[in-house]
């Protein structure tokens, strides 16, 4: 019912969409999200990196708390680490409930949390040089939401 | 005690090592970055400012007077940005 | 950039889910939502009334104001009419924006407007007989959020 | 002016047709309603509250007060249930 995975690899957005929504049963909702590597101001390459052990725990621990709060049908929660060109996608979360309200609720707050509570750091890669990508005070203000 | 010292991202870089053992009595992880600041100006400069670094103890989140009693893993990060 | 079906047709999530996010560009987040029919309380059939001309019409509409309110790269909104069963994927929609706040409230948006503004009437088969699905206070009240 | 009417879903039902063609001098949509009450019991019961219904003017969402001229196709359902 909850599905988490950290990989290197690429993933199937579609499949998994798919996947997903046919594993569910007493859903009436579910919902997706995908982010994706944006090329903006000339992006070469987005790094990944994590902490390996505390990653799957930090987000089986987010997991756990959607499923508690909006008695979800499932969850998925899939990042990929390494390196990863513009247009890629980086990670994905899904959601289901018998309510709509709960899944999109639920999805919002894995990202929210994913975000700023799971160990993953971002490089970006320009032809200027290389640059971590710093946390923003909103990310943070973003978990007073909940 | 005997503890594992893990960096991420930045810190890493700055420091020039992903991981580290050390020999410490330090009672807390305010404690624990106090003697490792000394070690040498990487670690000084790398954990010169609290505000900008995370811990964890054991691969939880955790405050920097947390005790570290028992502990085995400590790791020093920025904060996280994920998703 | 907008597309809007109608359809009695069934169709594919995880291939609606995978084409979307594949013509987007520009966008760093993509969210979909699927509606599943439920087959709580011995539900035999869902069949699903609608307006032919100002569906497409008022969903237009719907989409116009999400991507001019949230610079949208991409809205999809496909929704189903006729008989369905249980577990039928009924519509969905999905939206991209370079941020993901965007995508996410105008997700839930389309959705909140869609319940209410779009000419689609429910009626529920079950053992007993049909009936009419009648409209809640609440989806009307949800349109005040925006 | 000839106007057609269309009903959907209980109203549908209720009335007992999908669609008629009406010929009117009624200058609102709530006049209309007032008209087409008086052809028979189940006008009558169908549209007997107006807060139960919803009234669309050439495919758009309009109040009970809009006028009718210029209008050709004048559709009454009941609150919408998509999604």
């Amino acid at each position: 019912m909850i599905d988490i995975r950290v990989q290197a690899e690429p993933f199937d957005y579609g499949q998994e969409c798919a996947d997903f929504a046919a594993a569910q049963d007493g859903a009436g909702a579910v919902v997706t999200f995908c982010g994706i590597v944006r090329g903006d101001g000339g992006l070469e390459a987005m790094e990944i990196e994590h902490y390996p052990g505390m990653t799957e725990r930090a987000l089986t621990a987010i997991a756990d708390e959607a499923a508690r709060r909006w008695a979800l049908t499932g969850v998925l929660v899939l990042h990929r680490h390494g390196t990863l060109s513009p247009g890629a996608h980086i990670m994905m979360v899904a959601t289901a409930a018998p309510p709509r309200a709960s899944a999109f609720s639920a999805a919002d707050f894995l990202m929210d949390y994913l975000k700023s509570r799971a160990p993953f750091w971002k490089k970006e890669h320009r032809p200027e040089g290389p640059s971590w990508v710093a946390a923003k005070a909103s990310d943070e203000d973003a978990l007073t939401r909940w | 005690m005997t503890l594992e010292i893990l960096y991420f991202a930045w810190l890493r870089e700055r420091i020039g090592a992903a991981r580290e053992t050390v020999e410490t009595d330090a009672p807390t992880v305010a404690a624990l970055v106090e003697e490792l600041r000394a070690r040498d100006p990487h670690h000084a400069a790398a954990l010169s400012d609290l505000s900008a670094l995370r811990v964890a103890v054991d691969q939880e989140l955790r405050d920097f007077d947390a005790p570290l009693a028992g502990a085995r893993e400590i790791s020093f990060f920025p904060p996280m940005t994920g998703g």
